[in-house]
């Protein structure tokens, strides 16, 4: 195995990740994307923690470390969204432009 | 392996978070959880205090990750300080309504607990779990106002940004990583100066994203475009906190990172850095020239200013020695007087909207009339703000542009011209507000009389008078404030 | 009195009004009396230890930095609290706290609309810091805070209290009201000014080694050459910038007119008499001396610009019909033979400066009483409807003729001395300037003087001459009143002592000056 | 190492398996026109990187990710969505019409990512290894046990301020007034 | 015999006690002025007394330093500091001081302005009776001059020009005595600003001077020139300016156009303006400056042209007076004539001559405004087509105006005859012999109109209102006292007879060199009285023998030279149009102009143009700069039609787009760039 492999899918992931923030309206689904975004660097610190030997595991601390916070994200994006949607009746981030000028 | 006195601001903030959350389920008047926060983070200013007396060496603990010196603990009391007039602020508005009030100290103390860490960090990991810490909590600070569409919207906005910079800030930083095999600082610096990564383009890659990640905190043009529309539709305390604490621990991580991890190769974020900076400054005055709501142009202000506080780095490049030290002792010495006088700002806006109960320029029309002293406050900080002496605000341009004319070369004379007009320019949209406020007549649907009448809160009062206070004090002595900025120069020594 | 020797009596002189400020804003507001004398009281404490400070200076050494001190201030970018006169700031030290008690004297019960006597003395007093400070700082970021200190109060004065008048400007789309316009047109283009000029003042910094921002011992280095070339010549660019805007000079000079037809009187007198001096002080304290080579360089452009200033200013005077206005434009002109005075960067030249600067200061402080007073009785400032103000008002309009005799350079007047010497110097610049250029200048600024005397005289023709226009002529005017007298005689006064003995001033100028010279293009 | 060496490796079989379902599973995440498939699509992905983890030897994360991700987050994506009654079925209107752009942002995304790593890593060999969780655990709570007890911070921030905006209260929802 | 040495030398000249305390001469007319204004109202005779009283002292001093000059010469023709007002660096000795100065020429202009001004003072008590501002105008008029007398003290240029600008200023203030007519407040400033323009020439030369010699003073600078340290160039520059200066004050062509304006003020006041004060300053500094104007180098560049100028002057100004119908207009003419008469005087270097025609003219043309003035009082106008047949009803006038007329006019044995023979034979002597033609033309032209004046004044029918009546004896007493100074004053120079007046004024440090007649030039002054002659009785033929039809015979003569002589051939209009109206209105205009439109054009439109870019930098960029980029993309793929739609979406994403377009393009920026 070498290091590109791992590299190249997460850049792979990555950029679907970016895709799907772009393109998709719903905020779960934006959300969704920023999920596999943050997979994305997972894969890449457990490659590199692997790569590296580190007798600290420094790689995979940090990529528990940003799986937690992930999560930590997603219940707060969770529950953003669910206040929305009870102020709008709509999950829809496009709708949100209120606050432009 | 853990120092307990270094420590010790962190555990008395941890206490405090504890006792605040503890406290809600006593059945007490809710505003006592405030006032244990606000004593807490008095008390925390205690180990603050006696670390920077009587702590002999820099506290270096877990393998460098996390060390108590100067520049960490003029920070952390920076935070503390800012958490402190946010809180403040807070209880004003807080109780103004029927909000979920612990929470929203508990939220908003553990945010400067992030901060505070933050300060402190060394290594990569713990500068992003700090960063975390004090993004997350006021993801959900800005939505507190949950009937409000636009508090919702900026919570929604805000988040989503903010992720999505975390995401790129933590896979640079996994590329630094993998480029270097270190976290800590110490050793990022050591292998990129033996190994001369400069070239790689992972690292170069990383850095970047690293860059971008504490761009979008300190709402560094391209970055900046939650930051109005957060500003303008959070609860102001929030807004006032997030332009104050959340920016300047944005900074900390800059500096941290910049200066300790990667002094060597200073040639790469330096001019991206310099870009960042005329960007931030040009685009933010710009733009708030043309903002009616008050809030939302100081959201743009402070996007500008965040150019500003850039500009000492933007020549880092081509500097050593002294004259990175100086950028560093500038971008301290202006995140400190602008921490004072924005938060001022902010209270002064809170204050007029709680008069009128609006928060556009239109608003403070007439308030020389009947609210002369606010009206003073309104001129104080906004032309604190503009950089006008002898209030704080011209210290801070000055060692701005001191900072970047340490090199004589052209990119720092065109780098101080444009903040230079920059400065010019950012005087018309101050001087704008403060026009209103003085010179325009009292809005017709303005009850003029029960405006007049309706009395200021206590702890805005408090908050204000803690701000004018420091920002006439540090006008004519900056030596004051300068002392901690000079202080801080020890981290960017030896380069 | 050792300790008023020590920089007590200048730091005394520079911040009891901020004290005075302080006192009086804590007052009530209501208590209008309570007000005005305190204002009075420290505005009289400073003038007062000003002219302690002027008797025991020691003129057997005007060349020397007297009475100062040197303290830290901000050590962490080593500037310093370095205070202290010498033969060229003292007479304009005395000047600017002299002018100001006189303001707060006719203010007395001559207060612009809206009425607030307090914010408006408190912010008077905060300028008088301003400026005292600006002649007395001797270190370049303290002479750089005390410069821009003056701008808010003035700012505030015109904004608040200025013409509210409506007109439609060239290049704006919309009515302003002129008050409005002028304060913020004068922020900003003094602030654009002392951007750079901070700019510069940083530049020095750096190049100096070691790093200083003594202004002492700065120009020691720039005598030693240390200052020049590419450098040098954006260093006076941008110190240029600073001072020619605050002068001010053609073509930085549109926001004077509108600045101070818009202000109050009282912040029309402060402009005119201390205000633009900070200018060419800065240019004679600091461009000269730090920066000889430059000031060479850059001597001839000056004087063009300053003979441009002249003419212009005194074509604009004829073009105007708001008496304010002309005097405003008069003042360009005036300046311009200060600045053509500097640009000869000899001591007549200089010399000539700096009694022109002191003697436009009462002059046109005078003028602008006047104006003002004018303004408040007729209500209007269109010289077409006024006419007859000496049948009127025949002490005032006296004072007038005195006084527009005295602008338009009338030998045995002040004003006479700053000019003639100006054209006396420009015959004979520095050696290594251009002669043509500055006899050029001389003979075009000799021709000023008949404009000047041409749209003086035909000012008094419309305002003070003539039959009493029949919308006045059954109305009744007071004459001058106590407190108008009170504030105007002395300046007439000082008018008639420097005019006739210019000593008053040269006394104190002239070594100074000649040394000055000496040291710098000797 | 060209591509015949690699492919030689057994592992790489493995990796290149999971790989290609990752990758479609990550594509049809960010294309799904039905919002419940595209949350499981996530799950696929997310199970395709423990798989991942596990072949790299790191054991606790892989199982962490399954417990984590898969068993707590997905689920609370799928609450989400039934909350906020995100369209269940094909929907048009789940995308923005701007694909194309977005695409090529996302192109240059990964040119430049890919680009980059492969231009500094080349070929370099990864050491497989087994990362013994006892030995993660002790450098947890030793060297990085200030990022862990932040954490625990952050997570309780998330949780009750998650539980202030989620929570439906009648009152505070009505009100709309702006207040300072 | 009284000369203590030979032209051309210098001389120690020594002064004594009056020449000490002689500061008190301009000093106390100064002190008076002020009194006056400050106490005036509150006197009896509402400060005339003390007007009147300054004017005699200055008279009486004058008296007294010219009968000891005449004994014994003093030479105090050095700076006797009386107040030190400062130094100007650098140039040595240059000195700002006050001083005085006594030596002949000043005694001779004390004696003049204190006597002269004495008997106008006195009588314009009388003249100004119920003026409104009767106190004002004894306050001015003092001023007048007491300026007068500091510029004649002037011991060096500085108070000079002090004196000089003092006087103009007084002028203006009498000129314009009457201001509530705008005409006279136009006269006043008229003369202000043709003396200011005058004054350049001043200033400069002054300068030129003060420079080259490093002193002030006239001894310095006479020295200088002498030795040569200021070059002839210089020198002949400086002269040239000074002269500029001179022609302003004293009126000389083309520079005239003020003083027949200045009539405007009060009788009394063209009475001493043109006798002792004011257009004498001119042709005083000319002498003044003697040594400078005569020196070698100075001398051959310049003669020629004060000699033209002040020819022309003669004449021009003459033949206007010609056509005057006003009184004192004509008067005022003859004035500027008889200055041209002494400026080609003092430019062909006959120092004394010219100086004896100032002095004589002083009296008798104080003289003719004053009896023009009681003229005036008695009619109630000045045109002396409202006059005629006044000669019995106020014989002291009538009496009085003759005798000043046929001194003016230079008939024997009046005090202009040997005044205006000094010039002429000067002249001939010289070989100016065009000028000599010329100005022995002039002489005609002056008896003609002195004579056209006298009959049409005094004699015919009464063409007024009213019942004309004599002033009364404070008016008259000082007529014959002037005329007394007319008809004898002559008597002072009269070549080989007795020439005191010659030993007066050329009693001075620097002793100035010039010709001066061993005896009277029978021919020229035959000639020259002849031709006086022949101009009153031109005169006469033309106006006195038919004075009823004058009006018709007005128009008498050529019919082009008339309509120029009534239009002072077109130079005040040319002044107007041409350089003053076109600087105070379209010039200045355009200046203003420029100035609102063009300057502060520039400026608001910085202004707005910064509004402008926040708008674009907002707007476009930071709103909706996404949007169209995206739109632009969406375009470029096809999807144009979605274009609209676009810009509605959600901005956050767009926020997004840019933040990760940002990071991705910095990063590839700097990778490729690293």
């Amino acid at each position: 195995m070498i290091v590109s492999q791992f590299l190249v899918l997460s850049a792979a992931l990555f950029a679907l990740g970016v895709y799907g923030l772009l393109v998709r309206r719903n905020a779960v689904l934006v959300l969704l994307s920023i999920e596999l975004m943050l997979s994305a660097v997972t894969i890449n610190l457990v490659a590199f923690g692997a790569f590296h030997d580190d007798p600290l595991f420094t790689g995979s601390v940090f990529a528990l470390f940003v799986i937690t916070v992930a999560a930590a994200e997603v219940g707060i994006g969770i529950a953003i969204v669910l206040m929305i949607f009870r102020a709008r009746r709509s999950a829809n981030v496009d709708e949100l432009d209120l606050m432009k000028w | 392996m853990i120092d307990y006195h270094g420590l010790a601001p962190e555990i008395v903030l941890a206490v405090t978070i504890a006792a605040v959350l503890l406290l809600d389920l006593v059945p007490i008047p809710k505003y006592w959880t405030a006032v244990a926060g606000l004593t807490g983070l008095f008390a925390t200013v205690v180990p603050i205090l006696t670390l920077g007396v009587l702590r002999d060496e820099t506290i270096t603990m877990l393998g460098g990750s996390y060390v108590v010196d100067d520049f960490a603990l003029i920070l952390k009391a920076l935070f503390v300080a800012t958490g402190f007039i946010s809180l403040l602020l807070a209880v004003g508005f807080v109780e103004s309504d029927r909000y979920y009030q612990s929470e929203f100290y508990f939220l908003l103390l553990a945010s400067v607990l992030g901060a505070v860490v933050m300060a402190s960090s060394r290594d990569l990991l713990t500068m992003f779990i700090g960063l975390e810490l004090v993004t997350a909590p006021s993801f959900l600070l800005a939505g507190w106002r949950k009937g409000d569409a636009r508090s919702n919207e900026a919570a929604l906005k805000f988040f989503l940004v903010g992720v999505l910079s975390a995401t790129i800030l933590v896979f640079g930083m996994s590329l630094v990583y993998g480029a270097t095999g270190e976290i800590t600082f110490e050793g990022i610096r050591s292998v990129v100066a033996a190994a001369d990564l400069g070239g790689e383009p992972v690292f170069v890659l990383g850095l970047l994203f690293i860059i971008v990640g504490f761009g979008f905190k300190v709402s560094a043009v391209p970055f900046h475009f939650w930051a109005p529309d957060t500003y303008e539709g959070a609860p102001i305390p929030v807004a006032a906190y997030l332009s104050v604490g959340s920016k300047a621990a944005g900074f900390v991580g800059l500096l941290a990172v910049c200066y300790l991890a990667f002094p060597d190769v200073r040639d790469i974020w330096g001019p991206a850095i310099w870009i960042l900076a005329a960007a931030s400054m040009t685009v933010g005055n710009l733009v708030a020239l043309r903002q009616n709501d008050v809030v939302r142009l100081l959201g743009y202000s402070s996007v500008a200013h965040g150019g500003f506080i850039l500009v000492p780095f933007a020549m880092a490049a081509v500097y050593d020695g002294a004259g990175l030290e100086e950028a560093f002792f500038a971008t301290v010495t202006y995140l400190l007087i602008y921490a004072f006088m924005n938060l001022g700002a902010f209270a002064v806006v809170m204050a007029v909207a709680d008069k009128t109960g609006e928060s556009d320029v239109g608003s403070f029309a007439g308030l020389f009339g009947y609210a002369p002293g606010l009206a003073t406050a309104v001129a104080l900080f906004f032309f604190s703000l503009a950089g006008i002496p002898p209030l704080a605000g011209w210290f801070a341009k000055l060692v701005m542009f001191r900072a970047v004319l340490n090199d004589t070369g052209t990119w720092g004379a065109v780098l101080a011209a444009i903040a230079a007009l920059n400065a010019v320019i950012a005087f018309y949209y101050y001087a704008r507000v403060v026009k209103t406020a003085w010179m325009d007549p009292a809005p017709e649907t303005l009850a003029v009389p029960e405006a007049a009448a309706r009395p200021l809160a206590p702890s805005l009062g408090l908050a204000m008078g803690i701000a004018v206070v420091a920002v006439i004090l540090v006008g004519i002595f900056p030596q004051l404030l300068a002392f901690f900025g000079d202080a801080t120069k020890a981290v960017a020594f030896g380069f | 009195m050792e300790w008023f020797d020590n920089g007590w009596g200048l730091s005394l002189t520079v911040f009891l009004p901020l004290v005075g400020a302080a006192v009086v804003m804590a007052l009530p507001r209501r208590n209008e009396l309570a007000v005005k004398s305190t204002a009075l009281v420290f505005a009289s404490l400073s003038l007062l230890t000003s002219i302690i400070v002027a008797l025991r200076f020691d003129y057997g050494d005007t060349s020397q930095f007297q009475m100062g001190t040197d303290l830290a201030w901000i050590e962490a970018i080593s500037s310093r609290f370095h205070i202290g006169v010498d033969g060229i700031s003292l007479p304009l030290l005395v000047l600017s706290t002299a002018i100001t008690v006189l303001s707060v004297i006719y203010s007395w019960n001559h207060w612009p609309e809206p009425h607030n006597p307090k914010a408006f003395l408190v912010l008077m007093l905060v300028l008088a810091t301003g400026m005292a400070g600006t002649f007395v700082a001797l270190d370049l970021i303290l002479f750089f805070v005390f410069f821009e200190v003056v701008l808010l109060p003035m700012y505030f004065m015109i904004g608040i209290w200025g013409d509210r008048t409506k007109r439609r400007l060239a290049g704006l789309g919309v009515e302003v009201e002129m008050r409005l316009y002028a304060s913020i047109k004068f922020f900003l283009f003094t602030l654009f000014g002392s951007a750079f000029m901070l700019l510069g003042f940083l530049a020095l910094f750096f190049k100096a080694e070691p790093n200083t921002f003594d202004m002492v011992a700065l120009s020691e280095l720039g005598r030693a050459g240390v200052f020049t070339g590419t450098f040098g010549f954006w260093v006076f660019a941008a110190l240029f910038l600073g001072f020619a805007v605050k002068v001010p000079m053609w073509p930085f000079h549109t926001w004077l007119p509108d600045a101070h037809t818009a202000a109050p009187t009282v912040g029309s007198v402060l402009l005119a008499a201390i205000l633009l001096k900070l200018g060419t002080y800065g240019f004679v304290r600091i461009s000269l001396p730090i920066l000889p080579q430059q000031a060479q360089d850059w001597a001839p452009a000056i004087a063009i610009l300053a003979v441009i200033s002249i003419i212009y200013g005194s074509l604009a005077c004829l073009a105007q019909t708001d008496v304010k206005r002309l005097i405003a434009f008069s003042s360009v002109g005036h300046m311009g033979f200060v600045m053509l005075g500097i640009a000869t960067l000899t001591d007549i030249g200089i010399n000539a400066a700096v009694i022109g600067m002191v003697a436009h200061g009462i002059i046109t402080g005078l003028l602008f009483f006047l104006a003002g007073s004018m303004q408040h009785r007729y209500h209007t400032r269109e010289m077409s409807r006024l006419g007859g103000n000496m049948k009127l008002m025949p002490v005032l309009g006296g004072i007038l003729g005195f006084t527009a005799m005295a602008s338009l350079g009338l030998p045995g007047l002040a004003g006479f001395w700053g000019e003639f010497m100006a054209l006396l110097g420009s015959f004979n610049p520095l050696d290594g300037l251009n002669l043509g250029v500055f006899r050029t200048a001389m003979v075009l600024g000799a021709v000023g003087t008949v404009l000047t005397a041409g749209y003086l005289l035909w000012m008094l023709q419309r305002v003070n001459l003539g039959e009493v226009p029949a919308e006045w002529a059954s109305k009744e005017f007071h004459d001058a009143d106590g407190f108008e007298l009170a504030a105007w005689v002395p300046l007439v006064l000082a008018t008639l002592i420097i005019g006739i003995w210019p000593k008053a001033v040269f006394g104190a100028t002239n070594d100074a000056v000649v040394s000055l010279v000496e040291r710098t293009f000797g | 190492m060209d591509f015949v060496d690699w492919i030689e490796q057994p592992q790489n079989w493995v990796f290149a398996a999971i790989a290609a379902v990752m990758l479609v599973a990550a594509f049809r995440v960010v294309t799904s026109k039905n919002v419940v498939h595209a949350v499981l699509f996530l799950v696929a992905t997310l199970a395709g990187s423990a798989a991942l983890f596990l072949l790299l030897g790191a054991e606790f994360v892989a199982w962490t990710v399954v417990l984590v991700y898969i068993g707590a987050v997905v689920v609370l994506f799928l609450m989400g969505i039934m909350i906020t009654r995100a369209p269940i079925g094909a929907d048009v209107e789940l995308d923005h019409a701007r694909r194309w752009p977005a695409a090529m942002v996302a192109f240059a995304v990964f040119g430049v990512l890919a680009g980059a790593s492969v231009a500094s890593f080349e070929n370099l060999e990864l050491v497989g290894r087994v990362e013994r969780t006892g030995d993660l655990g002790t450098t947890l709570f030793d060297r990085f046990v200030i990022p862990f007890e932040v954490v625990s911070f952050l997570l309780l921030a998330a949780l009750i301020g998650g539980i202030v905006l989620a929570r439906r209260d009648v009152d505070v929802s009505e009100d709309a007034e702006v207040s300072g | 015999m009284f000369l203590a040495a030979e032209e051309g030398e210098k001389v120690e000249l020594v002064g004594g006690f009056l020449a000490e305390w002689a500061w008190l001469i301009p000093v106390v007319p100064l002190v008076a002025a002020a009194a006056i204004v400050f106490f005036g109202k509150r006197l009896p005779y509402k400060g005339w007394e003390l007007a009147v009283g300054a004017l005699g002292f200055v008279a009486v001093y004058g008296t007294a330093l010219l009968i000891g000059h005449a004994m014994t010469p003093m030479g105090f023709e050095d700076h006797v500091t009386l107040v030190d007002a400062g130094t100007v660096p650098g140039l040595g000795d240059l000195v700002l001081e006050w001083g005085w100065t006594v030596d002949g020429l000043s005694i001779m202009m004390y004696f003049l302005v204190g006597v002269v001004g004495f008997f106008v003072f006195t009588y314009a008590k009388g003249y100004m009776e119920g003026d409104v501002r009767f106190t004002w105008f004894f306050a001015a008029f003092t001023l007048f001059a007491g300026t007068m007398l500091v510029l004649v003290s002037a011991p060096n240029m500085i108070q000079l020009i002090v004196g000089w600008e003092g006087v103009g200023l007084s002028s203006y203030l009498l000129i314009g005595h009457y201001w509530e007519d705008m005409e006279n407040v136009w006269a006043g400033n008229k003369a202000f600003i043709t003396n200011k323009i005058a004054d350049i020439g001043l200033f400069l030369g002054v300068i030129v001077f003060a420079i080259g010699a490093g002193s002030f003073r006239f001894l310095d600078v006479f020295e200088a020139v002498e030795s040569g340290a200021i070059s002839s160039g210089f020198a002949v520059a400086g002269a040239l300016l000074i002269f500029l200066g001179a022609m302003g004050k004293s009126g000389q062509f083309p520079l005239h156009v003020w003083l027949p304006d200045a009539m405007a003020g009060p009788t009394p006041v063209s009475s001493l303006m043109h006798a002792a004060t004011m257009v004498t300053a001119g042709v005083y500094l000319i002498a003044r400056m003697f040594p400078v104007f005569d020196a070698p180098a100075v001398a051959g560049d310049i003669r020629w042209l004060l000699i033209t100028i002040g020819v022309i002057t003669l004449f021009a100004t003459g033949l206007i007076a010609l056509v005057q119908d006003d009184i004192k207009k004509v008067l005022a003419y003859s004035t500027l004539s008889q200055l041209g008469y002494m400026t080609a005087a003092v430019g062909a270097g006959a120092y004394t001559a010219g100086l004896f025609h100032l002095f004589t003219h002083a009296f008798f043309k104080a003289l003719l405004f004053l009896a023009a003035g009681s003229v005036i009082h008695a009619v109630h106008s000045n045109n002396m087509s409202d006059m005629g047949g006044l000669r019995s009803a106020m014989p002291h006038t009538f009496r009085t105006f003759v005798i000043g007329s046929l001194a003016l006019a230079g008939i024997l044995p009046f005090a202009g005859f040997w005044s205006k023979d000094e010039i002429l034979a000067t002249l001939n002597h010289d070989g100016y012999t065009a000028a000599l033609v010329v100005a022995t033309a002039g002489a005609f032209v002056t008896a003609f109109y002195m004579g056209r004046a006298v009959f049409l004044t005094f004699f015919g029918e009464y063409r007024g209102q009213g019942q004309p009546h004599e002033s009364p004896p404070i008016m008259t007493v000082p007529l014959y006292g002037l005329a007394a100074g007319a008809v004898f004053f002559g008597f002072l120079n009269v070549p080989g007879l007795y020439t005191g007046f010659t030993d007066w004024v050329t009693a001075r440090v620097f002793v100035p060199q010039e010709y001066h007649p061993e005896s009277i030039d029978f021919v020229v002054g035959g000639i020259g009285l002849l031709v006086a002659l022949a101009g009153i009785a031109a005169a006469y033929v033309l106006f006195f023998r038919d004075a009823e039809s004058q009006a018709a015979r007005d128009r008498f003569s050529i019919p082009v030279l008339y309509p120029i002589l009534e239009n002072k051939y077109f130079i005040d209009d040319f002044y107007m149009k041409g350089i003053i109206n076109p600087t105070r209105l379209q010039i200045a205009a355009a200046v203003n102009w420029s100035n609102d439109r063009i300057i502060d054009f520039a400026v608001n439109a910085a202004g707005v143009a910064t509004r402008v870019a926040a708008r674009f930098v907002y707007d476009i960029l930071d709103q909706l700069g996404i949007d169209f980029g995206i739109n632009a993309a969406g375009a470029v793929t096809g999807e144009a039609g979605g274009a609209l739609r676009l810009t509605q979406t959600g901005k956050v994403q767009q926020y997004a787009a840019v933040v990760v377009a940002g990071a991705v393009l910095l990063a590839a920026g700097f990778i490729i760039f690293a």
